[in-house]
């Protein structure tokens, strides 16, 4: 984090966070996102923070991160726009999953996104190995994953961390772990920071709702990971639980930062403004602009229609047209038998 | 420290009320865990959440956390953790939170569960739940139906109730038997109005391994399972009220062990047989009763054996993609009509 | 790092000598591995120790380790892995060091690389190969095969070789293809000295997808692949020679996807239809080719489509148990007379 | 440990696995043992001293232990005696598993001994189970299991720990980990004991060669377990490895331990003698009934049949009796459709 512009640059992207997760949600409320989704409130520090610490780019010579629905932060940052995210959740036509599929991106390689998830904890796997890639290619470029705290406990997590460990992947695991019930619950382990060492990993642990302090720890990491000195394991602590966690955990669910969860980037407005880096009136100018930017791709999404039926076909393989079934095509001639099995 | 008196919502069937299919299968877990005092739940966001259903409402403060059990997303560590508490002679019905996340089980339940009378090491009476099956905009992670993945491992008995009084039935049956049961719920069907039923106030089973003969007919048979009982049922109507074909419908009930002697013995009756399943074509259970009516009921057949499924891809999320993707009422219907004219 | 000659024993080929099964996909490997760079191999013990079949033996030498990498137990790892390299443009080549412990790794295969493309994250271009199968005195966990743990998902290719000749061919085309492609090497085929033969000296492939005739006949069609079509022909020879009836073996290479056109055309021309799999008997890849048969070709049966399978069972440990286990010589001429006088 | 006769018991079980295992080694490299078995050399410490720390019953009441091929003391320290040894790994039809699996021993609930391994990681989640048995029902139970080093890098391994963790089970992992190869190759922690922060749990690191180093921390372990603290870790460092890990390392296979595996029973003689706790030839005569007990055993079992062909049926499911496939019993009329599927 240079200078001034860079942390008016940094609060835009937290703003842009803020603006889409606030209207997704609303959109949930409504009930006009076919899935229940997470919407990413609370997430604004971390994904934005982490994201750029990496190297963003658009002709797949940068970094590669793999976000949850919660980071869109990170999908804005490195290339994704506001038109593509609501296309996605809301399952449009001319979304880039054209429909088959909930959450907020398919892959881009070429921008270095990688998503979306399948299964907890299937992304670090994956992404050890487009950090091994990477490696085996002698490319100066590191990979990020963000990772929900009990995703720690799944086989998938493990394997994939254990996996990037032993290969020294450049592969940096961020765990976005909750406040009250980080452990006891699912792991007893003090904290995520924890596990680094059962793997033989370097480690941090930050205050996931402050964004210079996640900056900070990953633009480490990354350093760390470009120098070949392989994975890091990142805890940004305090992020939202969910309401069953927190149920499960016994916590007082009315009062918890989940119903109202804490605003990240309105507290890195208070640090720019307390520390003279920006005016008042130029951050509602950002948020502004953020919350338009937003507006106007929400309103074109949900005017766009949805993909046409015969979409749900073929693309299973590699060249595959898709062929209906016998049954929903002129019905066949009468005693002879069926051309196809489909 | 658990409670006497049934919570209410578990009561309904005491005070002669109707239930849902969900209600059904939470009085058949509450009633088995009051008569044996060996049955104890494990799965996620189970106990104090009372699952993501709702299907262990109250069963916390009833029976208390020794016996409903939250767990971390380990579907693989409880699942085997179910195994080595039913060596110790405890009889554990595991919740998957959606039938999809069976697959991080998929090593344990067929390697070891499956396998561990045959290798000498007893019994394993695990029940493994969870809702299945699509219609609910879920996406291809929450949509599946998980039958094929288990119905080539010998060792493993499959249950798929369709209607209230049989999911009843069958899970009390499927608690008490001393084989590893995998036990699918419809989510379609958890909470259909039309599917409420008023059940017998005292104890009762449904056998595994029996079909029900949900409609009876000369002409034509359906064999099927799940929702499409009801969707067959729906065509068999119409076919009826348009054409005069007079369709039986066979509700499967379980589908490993097949009931064979009902298939061959409808249709040894109506020389027709459709197969519907809600799961996807290739590799579909259409084909292993295809095969045992070839070997058992060959003569009969006075057309060939036809099927209708969903499509052969992952579920899509749109809402007309899977529309489009999942079998239809028009489809059974061109498909009988084809097979009574042949 | 990378010596230029290529290893005497990988050579084979190349000096007109005959090769076993083993041989022929060790050469495969090697070759796609000096044609394209992006191609890379991973597993347990592949690289110093040249894999516990000695299927890699010299390739850590000749290529390096990084493209011969050594994993930890870790098959949903790595296999995960696989596709994040995928994503970024490589051709990993992963090994299971037995089939059997692909199991770890369904979630990931089936899940993530299979619906990858369908959901819009374009192609994975993985190959998952290993030994399979019985007979080799193995027990439960070093014997199975897999074929239908992935059958039934839409996304994923299964193929099978029987000869060392497609073998070789089918490694390549595996390697070269776009999609998933699990691939099945019978370890009793390995280095069978009546599979050695020579092959061509210059690059050629075997397309995926393809039936093969093993032995042309009229009377009756055996329809089966790996090992059982060596056991088929050995029964069609004895059919031959004791019965005078001809008996045609189709081999069918590629499981998934199916060659409908060559079974069909077969059953046309014999109206008799016996499948014969190693595989263990409900659920086995029988009841789908039953099933397309019933819809392609039901007016040219003469007889009951029949099956010889292994038993329903894990597959046991003596030797006199697993003998007894999997299908023999015996079984099909019992099978294929049945039909005959049918 | 108190006094001389509990050392020199502790001697005995030493040289019982001692013998069991060399004799066992002679028979696998004769060939006369089906699978290529792993044989338990250098294991006798670990194996007894940590089985001796439990409490052994054969009334269902004591402690469990899930040994793997490597543990034969621990089998024999828990009841199990050597007859059935050779019987199971020679697949005798008196077998306790009766020739359907290789290995040590199937479960004997009494005795506590809970095994064989399936996959690797596997009796991890099973003796999480079987110890949260424990608990629920307010037992003074503990299980223990023993696992490889690189089975830890599994899933299996990782969702039974932590499992085992949360749930506070009291369950003691016994990892046996190498010299050379214990990391770097497959992990990057330091130590396996490193991996216990990250469960949360307790840990030891004790060498796996001294028996009563190990016996000491597994007591205290127990100790833990008992009083409701938990699970523990314990790392036992100096076991043999293998001979492909120690290529896979890298390490001069020839000078390795592995080949001429270090004797844990020969170290632990000297010190008896040496701190006057026994005579030499007390414990010559020590040894000599361990090998004779072993030998008569070892023949005993070689003249015994392997079980009935036939074995191979049945015993799948609960009350199964097995029916041998149509084309095995008598010829089926000639034109009727076969009576079963089998
Ligand atoms: C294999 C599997 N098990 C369970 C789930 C359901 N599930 C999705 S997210 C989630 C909670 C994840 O918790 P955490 O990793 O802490 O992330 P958070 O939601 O708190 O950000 C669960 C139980 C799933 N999708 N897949
Ligand atoms: C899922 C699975 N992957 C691989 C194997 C093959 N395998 C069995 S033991 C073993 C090595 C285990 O190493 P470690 O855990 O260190 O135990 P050690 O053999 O050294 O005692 C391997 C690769 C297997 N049985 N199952
Ligand atoms: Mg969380
Ligand atoms: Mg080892």
């Amino acid at each position: 984090m240079a200078g001034r512009d860079d942390a008016v640059d940094l609060y835009r992207a937290l703003a842009l966070h803020r603006a889409a997760a606030t209207r997704l949600k609303s959109l949930r409320d409504q009930g006009r996102v076919p899935a229940a989704i997470r919407c990413g409130r609370g997430y604004e520090a971390v994904s934005t923070g982490a994201a750029r610490a990496l190297r963003a780019a658009s002709d797949g010579s940068g970094d590669a991160v793999a976000p949850t629905p919660d980071n869109a932060g990170a999908f804005f940052v490195f290339g994704g726009t506001p038109l593509q995210f609501f296309r996605q959740h809301l399952a449009c036509g001319s979304a880039p999953g054209r429909g088959r599929e909930p959450g907020m991106c398919p892959i881009d390689v070429e921008r270095g996104l990688v998503g979306p998830a399948a299964l907890p904890g299937t992304m670090v796997e994956v992404m050890a190995g487009v950090t091994l890639a990477f490696r085996l290619r002698g490319e100066d470029r590191v990979g990020l994953v963000f990772s929900g705290e009990d995703e720690t406990s799944t086989s998938a997590w493990h394997e994939g961390t254990n996996f990037a460990a032993a290969r020294r992947c450049p592969l940096i695991v961020v765990v976005q772990a909750g406040t009250e019930t980080s452990t006891g619950v699912h792991t007893r382990a003090r904290g995520f920071a924890q596990k680094a060492a059962g793997y033989g990993v370097a480690s941090a642990s930050v205050d996931g709702g402050d964004v210079l302090a996640v900056h900070r720890a990953v633009e480490e990491a990354a350093a760390r990971a470009r120098s070949g000195q392989g994975a890091t394991l990142v805890e940004a602590r305090g992020c939202p639980v969910s309401r069953r966690a927190l149920r499960a955990a016994g916590a007082d669910r009315e009062r918890h930062p989940y119903e109202h969860p804490p605003d990240p980037a309105a507290r890195f407005r208070v640090r720019l403004i307390e520390e003279r880096i920006a005016r008042a009136s130029d951050l509602d100018e950002v948020e502004r602009r953020a919350r338009a930017a937003v507006r106007s791709a929400c309103e074109q999404a949900l005017g766009e229609s949805p993909p046409a039926d015969e979409y749900a076909l073929g693309g299973v393989y590699d060249g595959d047209p898709g062929t209906p079934p016998w049954y929903r095509l002129e019905p066949p001639e009468r005693g002879l038998a069926l051309a196809s099995t489909t | 420290m658990t409670s006497n008196s049934r919570p209410e919502h578990l009561a309904r069937t005491l005070r002669g009320e109707p239930v849902t299919l969900l209600e059904a299968i939470s009085e058949a877990l509450f009633e088995e865990m009051e008569r044996d005092p060996s049955v104890f739940l494990m799965g996620e966001d189970i106990a104090v959440y009372g699952g993501a259903f709702k299907v262990t409402r109250g069963f916390l403060d009833h029976f208390g956390a020794e016996r409903v059990i939250d767990t971390p997303i380990s579907e693989a560590g409880f699942t085997g953790a179910a195994a080595g508490a039913a060596h110790m002679g405890l009889r554990p019905v595991v919740e998957m939170q959606f039938m999809d996340f069976i697959s991080p089980a998929y090593d344990v339940i067929t390697n070891y569960l499956a396998t561990s009378r045959y290798r000498g090491s007893g019994s394993v009476p695990v029940v493994v739940r969870g809702p299945v099956g699509g219609g609910n905009r879920g996406g291809p992670f929450h949509s599946q139906n998980v039958e094929m993945a288990f119905f080539h491992t010998p060792g493993l008995k499959i249950v798929y109730p369709a209607t209230a009084y049989d999911a009843k039935g069958l899970m009390k049956s499927a608690i008490r038997d001393d084989d590893p049961v995998i036990f699918e719920e419809h989510k379609s069907l958890y909470r259909a109005p039309h599917l409420r039923e008023v059940l017998p106030a005292e104890d009762y089973t449904v056998p595994l391994g029996k079909a029900r003969c949900a409609r009876e007919g000369t002409q034509v048979t359906i064999v099927t399972y799940g929702a499409m009982v009801h969707t067959s049922l729906e065509a068999a109507a119409a076919l009826e009220k348009d054409d005069g074909v007079a369709v039986e419908v066979l509700d499967l009930r379980t589908l490993l062990p097949l009931d064979d002697e009902a298939v061959a013995g409808s249709v040894k009756k109506t020389g027709r047989l459709l197969i519907v399943h809600e799961d996807t074509r290739t590799g579909g259970i259409a084909g292993e009763i295809a095969m045992r009516v070839n070997e058992q009921a060959f003569e009969w057949l006075d057309a060939p054996i036809l099927r209708v499924t969903a499509i052969d891809s992952p579920v899509p999320y749109a809402g007309g993609l899977e529309d489009y993707f999942l079998p239809r009422v028009s489809d059974i219907v061109t498909a009988c009509r084809y097979l009574v004219e042949y």
